[in-house]
């Protein structure tokens, strides 16, 4: 606060560097935690440790930026979902349906009950299976190899689902302005997502036994990463990571979208703030996942129209949406993730700016995090954050 | 100082046998642990593909004489320790107190790795020793008080008395004292081998490989022999003393086989310890148990 | 048939709002009372349910955004729009509050040429992230942020602030990553994408 | 006594001894150690891969996080520049034989992102490739064809990048120096280059 001014010399300095750190004394040494290190992917973490402590942590990412928000203003407003979705790879119907909503406000068009019950349940199966795909993270992580395993095959049942969908296994382009791609296969489909949830419901309680309850998972998650409530608010803590610390915000309730006002699901919260807190409420999330999924079901998908009925759709490249923006965000696994999209009339969005999750908990939170921690706890709070790097960079 | 034939064949013949068990035990490992994750998994005869393909590697990276002495000082180490078990019928060396001989031979192989790994400059391969000659020092204390409950049951160091006195009052482990002593060194054993919950030493998440991080080419693939070799000494090692010994390979063999196949489920349900989580825990519960062993011996 | 109405409800509602200057009687409503109250300096409206907005100049922004901080506890998002034509950078502080679930952008405008800001680093430390983001990308000064620098870049697209609009992003391609690379379509005249 | 035998074992050259290349060939083909360095959004495709779906173990292919042990590199996806340095160290710290595989579109030509200022066009300017597969993002079977192609490619012999990064090493440097400006492995590169 006393001093405005950036020190120049650090500017200088940062200019040739992609990153800097203070001369290492004798006591101390410099360790380069990726990119090329199973832990991280694509995402580095310059650690400055003394003996298995670290003393400071300095996040390097922008192994994965491509220039998303720039390219998105050289592509038509249709074209653009095909590219923003890359934004989250695990969870690729968030960026999708983020950009879509707040196309859909910018335009006030109101979405079709049935386009809103499929892009509610996408959005739901895309949740599960980026739980899977996190517990074969963690698994990996902690060295419990056999979850892991398990979970990525129990997530292959949503891939075949998602195909029969959308056409794609892992990026769907099926959200787009205005309702959805085309609408779902069948009774048949709907048969076999029930199926997956009642399976899935099932194997819950396989890893309740082999992780969750595992007593050295305990262990190796006690009391390690620990956050207070100030703290996450201040860092923009969002998703499983803040109700862990004992805020019960979630996108879903507190500004609810789709179908989510309709069913009936709670949040859990839990309030020791440590990595094994942040671990359970997302144990906890998978079950309510589950139960939303089978509310979705019960209650069928309504009839009507998949997509708007609008004539300006008829030439989707020259689509022309009045000039506005708008804010719109969904609760992904890994938070809160939002895009402010700013039209100005002509068929490219004017500005589109995604909001990804780890971009408070992938730096700032990190940094902090680690600070103090031990070698072995990096790979534990880096999963237990979720942290996704191309959040941070794309 | 006659030169013996036999012997020599022998010799021979055993480093053969073991060398090869060990890759299918290692073959085991990794098939078995696929079949428990749902998968197929390689062939059983896959660690010796790799190992042929690190032979074959055209390049060798060497950091100095240390980091290309350290693989073939641990595989001489794991071989030594080979010799002096009685396999079968077959106990190539001996002396008056084998016993303490294996017992340590088998971790010096480990400080052969260190050695080479310290010399290759890498932080991760120093971070690995560090955690190394610390999980050694933790487990040093249970592994010794398992060894002294042996010892004091059976009144010698020789192994082939052990044997052989377990052949006619039956297996070690049908003693409760003994089969407390079992329980300490299956834990030490999963340390000794390097699966979960102890392979701190790798730990390919936090310290990717760890000592093995530097090491590719012609040294890694005298490291995997050595793994081979280590790992069938280690299995015949408890067998021997734990389960009666046997009287030909194929009952050696089976023994083995159930040993590593504890190992195996017990790696495929354990997440990894931290190291100070480690050595807390082998001065904790493997210890009291290796003590109450001991005075239940005396 | 109950989902049916919700939203048109909303219509509704944001209809009025925008015809109407003066605050409406809801909890958004009230909350940007409040904050006016405190901060006469800035302007504010209610865009639609859980949706506010404010304007405010550049040289008070730190000011508003402490007082903002008591109501609206996260700062979700500091988001840079380039107004080319109008000579100006629109800086979009994007705040959420956890107590009354309302989200609220804070604008402000600061010319093109020398554009500087408070850093509110102190207010909330996730800003660091963002303001080295937008740094990076747009060549704001955040002044008192003391990594400004190159952070997802590397030092050569840092200088260029790519996310300019007068940063010729194709011209920039051609001339590293060679011509070979156009995608025209059969007439060679037009790009496809 | 072993010592002394596996120490002369170690310095003879095994390029001499034409006799055992194809037994080293086929193991090497049905021994791929795969790169645990997934650049870009293919990662993602690597998990299925790995379990119970595809399990590419079968054929011994598994990840492994030592880039000295490694035989097969996967470029998952879309190379920034950034990356790239690190991929070109990474590279030439694995040991020869070394194999590369790009998967999907973007290392080819860049992909959707053929007009993003931090996208490299044309992978195969700056490293040899051996086999590419094109798609986005390339399905799992997709991704096991490349590899049944590699195996095929090593058998046969003609999985000669790592043969024509040597021969055409002035070639692959300049494009690199040319992207990265002169002198990057000295100033930038060196401080992770142990580490990597």
């Amino acid at each position: 606060m006393a001093d405005l001014e950036v020190p120049k010399e650090l500017r200088e300095e940062a200019k040739g560097h992609d990153m800097y750190l203070h001369p290492i004394d004798k006591n101390t040494y410099e360790l380069f935690f990726g990119p090329q290190h199973m832990a991280t992917e694509n995402f580095s973490v310059i650690l400055k440790m003394d003996g298995n402590r670290i003393e400071k942590a300095i996040v390097n990412p922008g192994f994965l930026h491509r220039g998303f928000e720039k390219l998105a203003e050289g592509r038509p407003y249709f074209t653009n979902i095909a590219l923003l979705l890359r934004i989250c790879v695990p969870e690729s119907d968030v960026p999708e349906n983020i950009y879509s909503m707040a196309v859909d406000e910018i335009v006030g068009w109101e979405v079709p009950d049935r386009a809103q019950w499929i892009r509610t349940t996408v959005l739901e199966m895309a949740r599960m299976s980026a739980w899977m795909f996190w517990i074969l993270g963690f698994g990996n992580e902690i060295g419990l190899y056999t979850a892991g395993q398990w979970a990525a095959a129990y997530r292959e049942r949503f891939m075949r689902l998602f195909e029969e969908l959308t056409g794609g296994r892992v990026y769907h382009i099926y959200t787009v302005p205005g309702g959805v791609r085309r609408d779902i296969p069948g009774d048949k489909w709907l048969r076999q997502l029930r199926d997956t949830v009642e399976y899935l419901k099932g194997k819950l309680k396989d890893f309740d036994e082999i992780l969750f309850d595992n007593y050295i998972t305990i262990e190796r998650t006690e009391g390690v990463g620990v956050m207070d409530k100030k703290f996450a608010l201040r860092h923009a803590v969002t998703g499983p990571n803040l109700r862990a610390v004992g805020v019960p915000y979630d996108v879903r309730k507190d500004d609810p979208y789709y179908f989510y006002p309709e069913l009936d699901f709670e949040v859990p919260v839990l309030k020791e703030g440590d990595s094994l807190a942040r671990v359970l409420v997302r144990r906890y999330e998978m079950e309510q996942d589950l139960y939303i999924l089978e509310q979705l079901l019960d209650m069928g998908p309504p009839s009507g129209p998949y997509m708007v009925q609008d004539p300006r759709l008829k030439a989707l490249p020259r689509f022309k949406p009045p000039k506005g923006d708008a804010y719109a965000h969904v609760e992904s696994t890994k938070g809160d993730f939002g895009a402010y999209v700013v039209s100005d009339g002509t068929h490219k969005p004017y500005r589109v700016h995604v909001r990804g999750p780890s971009q408070s908990h992938g730096v700032t939170v990190l940094e902090e995090l680690l600070k103090g921690a031990r070698l072995a706890d990096v790979p534990v709070i880096l999963k237990t954050l979720d942290n996704c790097p191309p959040d941070i960079d794309r | 100082m006659n030169f013996d034939v036999r012997l020599v064949l022998e010799v021979i013949g055993m480093l053969l046998y073991a060398t090869f068990m060990g890759f299918i035990f290692m073959g085991i490992e990794r098939k078995a642990m696929a079949r428990i994750q749902r998968r197929v998994g390689p062939p059983i005869y896959q660690p010796i593909i790799d190992t042929l393909k690190l032979l074959g590697k055209k390049e060798s990276i060497s950091h100095g004489f240390i980091y290309d002495f350290g693989p073939i000082f641990a595989l001489g180490a794991s071989i030594t320790a080979l010799l002096f078990l009685p396999l079968a019928n077959f106990q190539l060396f001996s002396s008056n107190a084998d016993l303490i001989v294996v017992a340590y031979l088998l971790e010096v192989p480990m400080l052969g790795i260190m050695l080479g790994a310290m010399s290759s400059g890498n932080p991760y391969s120093a971070l690995g020793v560090q955690r190394g000659l610390l999980t050694m020092v933790a487990m040093q204390l249970p592994y010794g008080l398992a060894i002294i409950a042996i010892v004091q049951h059976f009144g010698t160091f020789k192994l082939g008395e052990i044997v052989a006195l377990q052949q006619v009052h039956g297996w070690s482990i049908l003693v409760p004292a003994l089969l407390l002593a079992m329980i300490v060194f299956d834990i030490v054993f999963q340390a000794m081998i390097g699966l979960e919950p102890f392979d701190i030493i790798t730990a390919p998440a936090e310290i990717s490989m760890g000592p093995m991080l530097e090491y590719g080419g012609k040294q890694a693939a005298i490291l995997f022999t050595q793994h081979a070799v280590q790992l069938f000494a280690e299995t015949a090692f408890f067998a021997i003393l734990f389960l009666g010994g046997a009287s030909n390979l194929l009952e050696l063999l089976i023994k083995q086989i159930a040993v590593l196949f504890i190992a195996i489920f017990v790696a495929s349900i354990y997440p990894r310890f931290t190291i100070d989580q480690a050595a807390k825990f082998f001065w904790k519960w493997p210890t009291i148990i290796g003590i109450i062993a001991v005075l239940l011996t005396v | 048939m109950d989902m049916n109405e919700k939203p048109k409800v909303e219509e509704k509602v944001e209809n009025t709002e925008e015809t109407k200057p003066e605050l409406p009687e809801t909890k958004e409503g009230r909350l940007v009372k409040e904050i006016l109250g405190e901060a006469p300096y800035a302007e504010g409206n209610v865009r639609r349910e859980r949706r506010v907005e404010f304007k405010v100049p550049p040289e008070r922004i730190r000011e508003f955004l402490e007082t903002a901080q008591k109501k609206f506890e996260m700062l979700i998002q500091i988001t840079v729009v380039d107004w080319l034509k109008e000579g100006e950078f629109e800086v979009i502080y994007q705040l959420w509050s956890v107590s009354e679930s309302v989200h609220a952008a804070v604008r402000t405008r600061i010319p093109r040429e020398d554009p500087r800001l408070p850093t509110v680093m102190d207010i909330w430390p996730v800003a660091e992230t963002y303001e080295r983001e937008g740094h990076e990308f747009f060549g704001v000064m955040y002044e008192g942020n003391p990594r400004l620098g190159p952070f997802i870049l590397e030092p050569r697209e840092y200088e260029k602030h790519p996310f300019r609009k007068d940063f010729n992003m194709l011209g920039y391609v051609k001339g590293i990553y060679g011509e070979d690379f156009d995608r025209y379509d059969e007439s060679k005249t037009n790009y496809v994408i | 006594m072993s010592e002394k035998k596996n120490d002369d074992f170690i310095s003879y050259e095994l390029q001499e001894f034409k006799l055992f290349e194809p037994l080293f060939r086929w193991a090497r083909k049905k021994s791929l150690w795969i790169v645990a360095f997934c650049t870009g959004c293919g990662g993602i495709e690597m998990p299925p891969l790995a379990t119970a779906r595809y399990d590419f173990e079968r054929f011994g292919i598994m990840p492994n996080p030592a880039p000295r042990m490694g035989d097969l590199f996967l470029i998952t996806g879309y190379v920034t520049p950034k990356t790239l340095k690190r991929i070109i160290i990474t590279y030439e710290l694995m040991q020869d034989p070394k194999y590369i595989m790009i998967h999907g579109s973007c290392p080819i030509n860049g992909g959707v992102y053929w007009d993003s200022y931090n996208v490299v066009k044309q992978f195969d300017k700056y490293l040899p490739v051996d086999v590419a597969i094109a798609g986005c993002m390339p399905r799992a079977e997709a991704v096991m064809d490349g590899i049944m192609e590699i195996m095929r490619k090593i058998e046969d012999g003609t999985a000669d990048s790592w043969k024509r990064y040597r021969e055409n090493y002035e070639y692959y440097r300049k494009n690199q120096d040319e992207l990265f400006g002169e002198g990057w492995r000295e100033k930038e590169a060196r401080r992770w280059l142990a580490w990597i």
